[in-house]
This record gives structure tokens, sequence and C-alpha cells, in this order.
């Protein structure tokens, strides 16, 4: 604007969101990077000290999972739901984290090749999911099936 | 096809900077972290699907190989982690890359307090581990 | 193969001058840049202090009062017209680089900030008048990159790293360049209807210079070689204070903030030449003083420097001296000199606030060049006549806004003010004008021929040793101080090392990037304007701005007020043309 | 006696050093090679002198770009030591002493041409990719004269102003030499001085060119680039500026 005065201090100006929406997954996947990494520190951190250190490797048994897990075919307690929930969240959040980590690496290294690009991330993805999956499932309906296993 | 992926990693290793280096050990230990978590999340789903299959993962836990390496990917986790957090904080206000190099100093530095106690406990429990079991 | 190019208006040299003329003339004809180097690397980049217009943003400025600086500044060897016309266009073209988007400094309410600079005055008080218009102390740089901004905005074809060999003149007119493509090797026709030279300063005929490597005066030199003459070359400026051995520039502002000139005896020696203004007298008056110390065995250890020394509690101790009742500290000086003292401490080592600073005078600028019209047009001889379809502008050319002795700021002014008419001009011309026919194919083997010389010689001189030889000499003879006595030495010792030129022997005898064959082509360039330089010096009988006779130690305006021309064909021949005076009556310079 | 020591053993000590060059000459060589060269320098000496003295007295065929001298021009940006720095900017007492070896290299992540000469093209093409340039379409002030700009404003964008398009930042960035198509951080910075710069209106366009795959989101914070720049940007700041403004679509 031919303005003939100037304010003093500093312009704050605006602009739209950016359209294109490869563009804003990239921005999502950057910010999801951050905010789960964050996330994770509590999680996955407190998880390992729990597990691997007070605990310890050598002193984890079968039943120690069976009994936070609720997999015991006994009735499931809030305590063992929260366990749960908080396994599932750390796992999705692990796991899409991890899977978009691999992604920029591989995307680094073999982004040149677009074929080898994408083949490489969908057996990745497809490993991940798979491994999730089973692991959520474990979780969740692991009642029944967990019940029936303890029994064996 | 691999040139990108070996001149980069040739010339990473040779390149002289400081933050360069937190970015490889963080790149290495990211990855190593998602090779563990995969194998981690199939055993453990495997307490619902096969549990003699678990028991026998829990079993290759306690052998001494793998303790040794339970505590390295304790090294990675908890540089990751705190690394992680000074990306990330750094990059959500952008004003603070002035402190980059104080903020690399106590990258190191709070990884190293996290890690030695953590260290010290899980080689002392394992040690003792083998000690009362002996080696398998 | 060599190569061909057909465009209306050439420009060679993409400084400040080249990318303003570019920008212009390709509003409206098809245009392309060449230059040896990639356009943001151009020697304008260095340049610091600011450009002056009297925009008045800070105070009263008229540019009147301007040009009568700038015509005082030169000892009155400045051709008035031009510098009417410059300092009333420097106005609207600093606002034009503004509008670009130069990001320069802003006063509080918005406008562009202005500073005092050596020389520029309010001709009414006589006092220091706010003219220099800055960004930063990167007023330089940042002209540079706005203007390459702006051509890449515009689309401007570039030929980046082509070095222009020659230049294809014909029955007095221009058709074009020859070049040679550094990264292949192979020679590149360039026909155009009009061509425009600004390849800047050639600085490194000297061995202490604040010049850049590349500045090595090749176009001159062609155009030399084409018949054409040169213009006022015995004028060249020598800095006072340039970092030992590598010449770059300390600005003066460390003189302005009380730092002095020491001999090896500890000695304040400046009291002794200029009991008045010490160490903040004229630029040329400290050169030559630091010279005289130097010469009489008073450079530290014998060696041929002196010391500029602005610790604090030394400059305190002098202030006190003479009764001058500031006191500063080292906090001040950092934050006043912050780049004055990076220099010292990354070039030399050296940190300025505990140790005094090796110093010794840098060549710093070239008044004289490729003589031009106001519309940068190049003139054929003394009388005026223009050489069809070639112009030249910026510090490669002489028009004559600088005379004897350029004023601190002015190079910049002049780079964008003469730039831009020079384009323009060539974008009416080219609009008129038709393609002359040129011979494509002989031009490319004279260029070509020109390198396989050197590439093929099989001589025993090293190119090195002979520009070693020359810079030494020229540093000499040629310097801050000169004599007849001296200059014949010098032409003698030239000519000496053009014959051992001839047998040159390089290592590298490629084509791609032969950088040993570009520097061995450049030295025979040096030594022709040396040669040119050195005459021209040896009879001029007087002393004034920037030339120094100590066998002539007076300004002689009865026979020299009077621009000398030189050609050479075999050997130098010198014609003299008018100073044009209009409004100011040259008067003694005294400040 | 005199008032002053001679300056600093600095001026009179010489000292011999090695310089180990990764040499390539397109017209004769298949793969880069090592070759090492001694020359004696004095301490205050630059690299650059010292690979002037190789040139100009022991083996011609060297060839490198240079062209101010001192650290303002941008052309000899090169790998000294395995870190990039420019050649005329490092003084030899700083890297090595009498003896050392110092090793020379091409910026990486460009073709090499020649000896110390990369090709820059892809480089320029990154930064004429951002718009590094002012847009302005709204009429000219009506007095003739600037736009006005508060200081505040002005101050902004200042540290990003200074740079010199040396391109040793991107070329010290693992992005970048992992995937060529990396705009960069030089260009980024490039970017940064035109969209934080008040008069400018094109803030939204260069937002969305960074915003490709290729743009702000392959920098993954490494920071060699910061430590690189020769005229003391911080880049890494500035990037992370452009993915805030990305972020929060405001630009202050
Ligand atoms: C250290 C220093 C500080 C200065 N400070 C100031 C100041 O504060 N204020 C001021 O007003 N002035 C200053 N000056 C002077 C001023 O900077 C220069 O006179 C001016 O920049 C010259 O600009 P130019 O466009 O004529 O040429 P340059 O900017 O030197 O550009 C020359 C161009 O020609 C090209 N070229 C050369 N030879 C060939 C060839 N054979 N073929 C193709 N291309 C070629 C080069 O690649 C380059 O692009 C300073 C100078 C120096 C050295
Ligand atoms: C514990 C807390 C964690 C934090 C704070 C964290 C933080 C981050 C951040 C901020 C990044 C982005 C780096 C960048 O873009 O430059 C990242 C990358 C990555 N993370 Fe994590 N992370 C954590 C845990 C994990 C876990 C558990 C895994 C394994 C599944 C993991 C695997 C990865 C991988 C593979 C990358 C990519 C590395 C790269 O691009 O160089 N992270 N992490
Ligand atoms: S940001 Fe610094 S390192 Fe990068 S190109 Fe500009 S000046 Fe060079
Ligand atoms: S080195 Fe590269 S990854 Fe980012 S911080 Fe610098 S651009
Ligand atoms: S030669 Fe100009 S930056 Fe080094």
């Amino acid at each position: 604007m031919a303005s003939t005065t100037v304010t003093p201090g500093r312009t704050v100006r605006k602009v739209q969101p950016i359209p294109q929406t490869r563009n804003r997954l990239e921005l999502a996947l950057w910010m999801f990077m951050r905010y789960s990494g964050l996330a994770l520190v509590f999680l996955a951190l407190s998880h390992f000290w729990m597990q691997h250190v007070l605990i310890g490797t050598h002193e984890i048994e079968f039943a120690g999972t069976q009994l936070r897990w609720g997999i015991t075919g006994q009735p499931v307690t809030v305590e063992q739901l929260i366990w749960r929930a908080y396994y599932a969240v750390m796992l999705i959040l692990a796991v899409a984290h991890g899977i978009n980590g691999v992604r920029q690496v591989a995307y680094d290294y073999f982004g040149h090749r677009p074929a080898t690009y994408k083949g490489l991330m969908y057996v990745v993805v497809a490993i991940a999911a798979i491994i999730s999956l089973g692991g959520i499932l474990a979780l969740f309906m692991g009642a029944a099936a967990g019940g029936e296993a303890a029994l064996r | 096809m691999l040139t990108p992926l070996i001149t980069t990693a040739r010339e990473s290793l040779r390149y002289r900077g400081s933050g360069h280096v937190l970015w490889l050990l963080h790149r290495v230990t990211g990855l190593g972290v998602v090779i563990f978590l995969g194998t981690h999340i199939f055993g453990m789903s495997m307490a619902t699907f096969n549990p003699p299959l678990h028991e026998a993962m829990l079993a290759v836990y306690k052998t001494p190989l793998f303790s040794l390496g339970e505590i390295v990917l304790a090294a990675c986790l908890i540089f990751h982690a705190v690394n992680g957090t000074r990306i990330a904080i750094l990059e959500l206000r952008p004003a603070l890359w002035d402190k980059q190099e104080v903020a690399t100093r106590w990258s190191v530095i709070i990884t190293l307090i996290l890690l030695a106690p953590t260290i010290a406990i899980m080689a002392f429990k394992s040690i003792s581990y083998y000690a009362t079991h002996g080696l398998r | 193969m060599p190569q061909y190019h057909q465009f209306d208006a050439l420009v060679v040299g993409a400084g400040g001058a080249g990318l303003m003329a570019a920008l212009y003339a390709s509003k409206s004809v098809n245009t392309a840049v060449i230059s040896k180097l990639y356009p943001t690397r151009s020697h304008t980049g260095t340049a610091q202090g600011g450009i002056s217009a009297a925009l008045g943003n800070l105070e009263e400025d008229k540019w009147e009062w301007h040009a009568y600086d700038t015509i005082k500044g030169g000892d009155f060897l400045c051709d008035q017209d031009a510098v009417d016309i410059m300092c009333r266009e420097a106005i609207d073209a600093v606002i034009d680089l503004e509008h670009m988007g130069l990001p320069f400094d802003r006063t509080p309410d918005g406008k562009i900030s202005q500073r005092r600079f050596g020389g520029h005055t309010n001709n009414e008080t006589k006092k220091p008048v706010m003219r220099a218009c800055h960004a930063a102390d990167r007023t330089g740089h940042m002209i540079l990159q706005t203007l390459y901004q702006n051509c890449i905005k515009n689309n401007v074809k570039f030929f980046d790293e082509f070095q222009v060999i020659d230049v294809l003149i014909e029955d007095g007119k221009c058709n074009g360049v020859v070049a040679v493509q550094l990264a292949t090797g192979e020679i590149h026709v360039f026909h155009s209807k009009a061509t425009l030279i600004a390849t800047g300063g050639f600085g490194k005929m000297w061995k202490v210079t604040s010049n850049a490597h590349s500045l090595t005066g090749d176009l001159p030199a062609a155009v030399l070689r084409r018949g054409l003459p040169l213009e006022d070359m015995e004028f060249f400026q020598f800095h006072p204070t340039g970092v030992y051995k590598l010449g770059i520039l300390l600005s003066e502002a460390a003189r302005g903030e009380g730092a002095v000139f020491i001999n090896d005896k500890g000695e304040r020696f400046m009291e002794r030449y200029m009991p008045t203004l010490k160490d903040l007298a004229p630029r040329d008056i400290c050169s030559r003083c630091i010279y005289t110390e130097i010469r009489e065995g008073r450079g530290i250890g014998g060696k041929d420097y002196v010391y500029l020394d602005f610790r604090p509690e030394q400059i305190n101790k002098y202030f006190e001296a003479d009764g001058n009742p500031k006191r500063i500290d080292a906090h001040y000086l950092e934050t006043r000199l912050p780049d004055i003292i990076e220099f010292a401490r990354v070039y030399q080592g050296i940190d300025p606030i505990k140790e005094p600073v090796p110093i010794q005078p840098t060549a710093h600028y070239a008044m004289g060049g490729i003589p031009t019209d106001n519309d940068a047009r190049v003139l054929a001889d003394e009388t005026g006549r223009i050489v069809e379809g070639l112009y030249a502008a910026g510090e490669v050319a002489c028009v004559s806004v600088h005379g004897a002795n350029r004023l601190g700021t002015n190079s910049l002014v002049d780079l964008v003010v003469f730039g831009k008419r020079g384009g323009i001009a060539m974008a009416e011309y080219c609009k008129q004008a038709s393609f002359r026919p040129i011979n494509r194919d002989a031009a490319a083997k004279e260029g070509a021929a020109q390198l396989d010389r050197i590439r093929n010689n099989n001589g025993n001189e090293r190119p090195h040793a002979i520009r070693k030889e020359m810079q030494a000499v020229m540093d000499d003879k040629v310097g801050v101080y000169r004599t007849g006595a001296g200059l014949e030495e010098a032409i003698d010792k030239i000519h000496e090392l053009q014959a051992r030129y001839k047998r040159i022997r390089i290592d590298d005898k490629g084509f791609k990037w032969n950088t040993d064959l570009m520097e061995a082509w450049e030295l025979g360039a040096l030594l022709d304007l040396a040669e040119v330089t050195a005459f021209a010096a040896l009879a001029r009988t007087e002393s004034r701005g920037g030339h120094y006779r100590e066998d002539y130690p007076n300004r002689d305006d009865v026979n020299f007020l009077k621009h000398s021309m030189a050609w050479k064909n075999g050997t130098i021949t010198l014609k003299y043309k008018p100073v044009r005076i209009t409004r100011i009556q040259p008067q003694e310079r005294k400040y | 006696m005199r008032a002053f020591p001679i300056l600093g053993a600095a001026f009179s000590i010489p000292m011999k050093i090695n310089l180990k060059i990764k040499r390539f000459n397109p017209e004769t060589d298949k793969k880069p090679h090592w070759e090492t060269y001694t020359v004696e320098v004095e301490p205050t000496d630059r690299v650059l002198d010292a690979l002037h003295e190789i040139k100009w007295n022991q083996d011609g065929t060297l060839a490198l770009r240079r062209s101010c001298a001192h650290g303002v021009c941008g052309s000899d940006a090169m790998r000294i030591n395995g870190r990039n720095m420019l050649a005329c900017k490092v003084l030899i007492q700083n890297i090595a002493k009498d003896g050392d070896t110092v090793t020379v290299e091409p910026i990486l992540g460009l073709p090499v041409i020649k000896d110390l000469i990369v090709d820059m093209e892809p480089f320029f093409a990154h930064y004429r990719a951002v718009m590094p340039y002012l847009v302005n379409n709204d009429p000219l002030p009506e007095n003739g004269r600037e736009r006005l700009q508060s200081p505040a404003d002005r101050e902004r964008y200042d540290d990003t102003t200074k740079c010199i398009l040396c391109a040793a930042c991107t070329t010290s960035c693992p992005s970048f030499w992992a995937r060529g198509e990396y705009v960069g951080p030089a260009a980024i910075v490039q970017a940064h001085r035109f969209i934080f710069d008040s008069r400018d209106q094109a803030a939204q366009q260069r937002l969305e060119i960074l915003s490709a795959q290729d743009g702000v989101w392959r920098c993954r914070t490494v920071f060699n680039c910061t430590e690189a720049c020769p005229r003391g940007i911080q880049v890494t700041k500035a990037i992370g500026e452009v993915k805030e403004a990305l972020r929060t679509g405001i630009i202050q």
C-alpha cells in the first residue's frame, strides 16, 4: 500500500492454510512425529523402566503378563483395563511413529527409485499392520483366547 | 541403486559436524528401536496366541547375549527419547535454535544421567541372576 | 565446435553496473548477460559503506551539493555535466532499488536511513551531511543481490562462468564478443547489435589490493588491442588502511573512532606530517605518509607495514594528549567497529582491542578506464566520436565522474546511474539498428588461437613468476609515490616481462575448467594495462588526486587540467582531451 | 629499542604443512584420487593461499574457484578437514600445526566437474525455485518515494539477507546428500528473506512451494548448515521459522 506513515513495531501477516492435500500430509506427519515422540517419552520410558529395569527381564514371567493384561480367564478388573489401554496407546503411537520414521529414512535413500521405495514401504506397512493388529487383538480379545491358553 | 545410501553413509561418517553426530545417532537408534519393537510386539502377542512360544521367547530374554543387547536397547531408547525431545521442543519454538549448542550438550548430559543408573541396575540384576542361575 | 548465439543486447559482466543495464535493456529487447563469475560473486558485493543520494531523509540535502563534493573530491578533473547527471539521478536510482526490494536500513519513521561519509558536506555550513544510504555494512552485497533477484524475476538470460576474451569490432562498430565457456573450454561467439562492458576494476596489477582475484582487466585490454583508447589510466586510488599483505579494506571508521597510525619507534607519525588533521587527513595524504615512513626504515621491524592502533587505552591516551575529553572502552569499539575487528581477528589472528593491527595502503579503485559519454556509449577518440554498438559502465568505464580521486560511496552511485542509462540507451539503439554481418568462424578461430597459443606454448617462464614481478614493480614504482625515473624503470620492467610472457609455459593443457590457462591469459591483459598505466603516469608531470609525482608535487591546472587517452599499437600513444567544466571553477582543494 | 614486539610469531615463523587434496580431472581420470603436496606457509596464511602456492608454484593443473579472497563472494566453499568452509576465511594456524596434514575436497552432493570445482547448477535451480525476489503488486507511493518499513520490520529478516549463496550449508546437509531434490537450506534461507519482509506479498506462494515433499519437511534439523555458514546465519532457526509459518499460518 502506498501509505505515507509507518506503524512502529513488527507487522504480523496471515496466510491461508496450504491447500494441496499431499503437502498437508507432510505437515501432519511432521507434527505427529513431534507430538507422538513427546507422548512416547512417558509411555515408552515408563514401560521400559518398569519391565526391564525395576522388575528386570530375568524376573518377567508369563504369569505376570497374564495378570496385568487380564488374560487369565478371570473377569477383567478396572486395573487390567487401564493396563490394556496403556499398552494399546503406546503400541499404536510407537508403531505409527516407527513406520513414519522408516518412511523418512527410506525416502532419503530410495526416493530416487520410486518403485523400490514404494515396494519397501508396502512391505514395512504390511508387516507392521499384521504385528500391531496381532498385538491389539492379543490385548483385547485375548481374554477368551488367553483363558483357553491358560488352561492348556 | 544404493549409491545415495553408500555415499551418505560414508560421508556421514567422515563429515565433522557437531549436530551431525546426534542426527546420525538419532537415526540409528530410531531404526534399532523399530526392529526391537517389531519382535517385541510379536513376542508379547504370543502371550495370547501361543503361550509356549511366548515362554520360549521369555527364556531367550534371559540369556547373557540378550542381556547385553538389552542394555544397548536401553541406551538407544533413552538417547532417542532425550534427543527427540530436544528436537521437538526446539522445533516447536524456533527462537530456541539460538540455544542449539547448549541443548546439544544437555541432550548428551541428560542421556548419560538417565543411562547410568539404568545400566547399573540392569547390569547388577543380570550379573546376580547369572550368578545364581548359572550361564545357560 | 564453436557455438554461436545471437542477442539484440549483450552485457559483459554481472556486477552492479552490468545487472542494472541488463535489467533495463531486457525490458524491451532480447538481452543476455555474460559473466566469468556467478553474478552474485561479482566484486560489487564487497562494498560496505553505502550509496550516496541527496534524499534528505534526515537533514537538508541537495543534489547540487553532492555534485560539488564529488567534483572537489575528484580534484576538479571530473566532467561536470556527467557529475550533475549522476548526482541528480542518484535519487531516483536509490528509490528504484528500494522498490526492487533492497533492504535499506530505516529511520524511525520508516524511510531509508542515511549516514555521514568522508567528503560529503552541507555546502553552506561545510559540516558533514548524512547522505550515504546503507543496508548495514553490506550495501554493495545488497545491491548485487537485489539486482540479481530482479533479473531472475524478469527472466534475464545468463551465461554464467563464460569468460569474454575478445570484442568484435569492425569499421568502428561493435558486433559482439567471443567468450570461452569455462566448464568445457568451448569457444562461443556472441553476435549482437549492442554490447555493454561492465567488468569492474583491474586492481590485480598491484600485489596489495582490495580487489578480487578476478579483477584482471580482461575487457579493457581486449578493447585496447582492438585499437580503442583507455582514459585517465594514471589515476588509481590507494586506500591507506588495508590489512597487511592481504589488502582487505579496514574502513575509515576506525580512525573516525580515534585509531592512530604508529611506526616502528612507537611514534604517532601523522603528527609530524599533518599537525592539525593528524590521522584524519584525506586518504591520499595518509597513504603517502605511511609510505614515507616505510621507505625511511620506520616500517615495523623494517618491513613494509605500520600499525593501526585502536587499543582503547591508547586511544584514550591520545585523546588526552589532544585535549579531547572523550573516553572510550573496549565494549564501545566492539559495537562501533564489529566488522573491522572481525577482519583483524580472522585474518591476522590479532585482537585489535589488545594489539595494534598491521596495515599498509592498498590499491583500491580505478578512476580511469574505457572512455564513455553520458549515455555509456564508448568513445573512439579524444574528439568524442562514438563506437557504434559499444557501451561501458561501472568501474571499468571512465565517464568521468570521479576525476582524479573518487569520493567514498560514489562508485555505487556510478554503477546504478550509468548502468541504467547504458541499458536504456542500448535498448533504444537496438530497436532501430539491425544486426551487422559477422564472420563467425573467423571470430571463433581467432579466439581459439589466442588461447591455443598459451596452451601449447613451450617456453620456460612460469606465469606466476611474471605476475609476481609485475605486481612488485607496480607496488614499488607505480604506487602511491611516483617519480619520472621510477616510472621509466617500471616501463622497462614491464616490457621485459611482456617479452618473457611470450615464452611462458603452463602445466594444464586441457580444455575443461582450465584455470591455469585463463590465469595466464589474464596476466597478458594485466601486463598491457600496467604498461598503459605507467606510460600515462610518466606523461602527467603534476600531482593530482590519486596520482602523486614526487618530482612534480603540485597540481598544474595550466598544463594538465585534461584527461589522458592512451592507445596501444605496438607502443603507447597518448592524447589529451579537455575537462568539461560547467558550474564550478577549479580551486585549491583543502578541507 | 622497538616500542612493540614484532607481532606474534605469526609474522615470522613459516611452517610446513601437507595438503591432501582430492583431485579429479574429467579429461583423464575415471575416479577421483588423493594427492598430497607439501607447502611452506605462514601461520596466518589462509588455506586459499596454500592452494594458490600449489597452483602457482607446484602444479598448475589444480582447479578451484575463488574471487574476493576475504569471505564475501562465496566462490570457494570446500570441505576442509571434513567440514565445509570458505578456503579464504580459515587460517592455517587455526586448523593445523607444523607438519600436520590438511585434507581438502570438493563440497559434497553436487557433481564434481574438476578437482575442487562442482556443478553449481542444481544449487541455483533450487534457489530460483523459491521465487527469490520481492513481489509487491500495489501501486508505488504517489510521491515517487520509497515504500516505508519500520526498523523493527526491517530487522525481522536481517539475518537471512546476509547469504552469499556459497552453498556451504546445502552441501553440508545429509538430507541433501541423500536426495539432491531437497531444496536445501540455502534456498529456504532465501525464501525466508522474502517471506518475512513486510513489503512482500508472495509469502503464500513461497510457502506452498516449500511445503512440497522435497521442501522444508526434509530438514531433519541436523544443524550442519548453521555450523557451516560462513556468514554466521542462523540457518536452522530460519528454517524453523518457515516451518512455524506453515504450521500456524501466521508470519510475524
Ligand atoms: C573492498 C571494497 C569496498 C568498496 N566499498 C565501496 C563503498 O562503500 N561504496 C562505493 O560506492 N564503492 C565501494 N567500492 C567500489 C565498488 O564496489 C566497485 O567499484 C564496484 O562495485 C564495481 O562494480 P562493477 O559493476 O563495475 O563491477 P564488478 O562488480 O567488479 O563486476 C565485474 C563483473 O565483470 C565480470 N567479468 C570480469 N571480467 C570478465 C570477462 N573477461 N568475461 C566475462 N565477465 C567478466 C565479473 O564476472 C563480474 O560479474 C568498494 C570496492 C572494494 C574493493
Ligand atoms: C521415546 C520417545 C521418542 C521420542 C521423543 C521420539 C522423537 C522422535 C522425533 C522428534 C523424530 C523426528 C526426527 C526428525 O524428523 O528429524 C523421531 C524420528 C524417529 N523415531 Fe522416534 N521418538 C521416540 C521413540 C521412538 C520409538 C519407540 C521408535 C521406534 C519405534 C522410534 C523410531 C523413530 C524412527 C525410526 C525415526 C526416524 C529417524 C530419522 O528420520 O532419522 N522413535 N523420533
Ligand atoms: S546460508 Fe550461509 S552457508 Fe548457506 S549459502 Fe548462504 S551464506 Fe552460504
Ligand atoms: S543441515 Fe540439513 S537437515 Fe536441516 S538443519 Fe540444516 S538443513
Ligand atoms: S574467495 Fe570470495 S568467499 Fe572465498
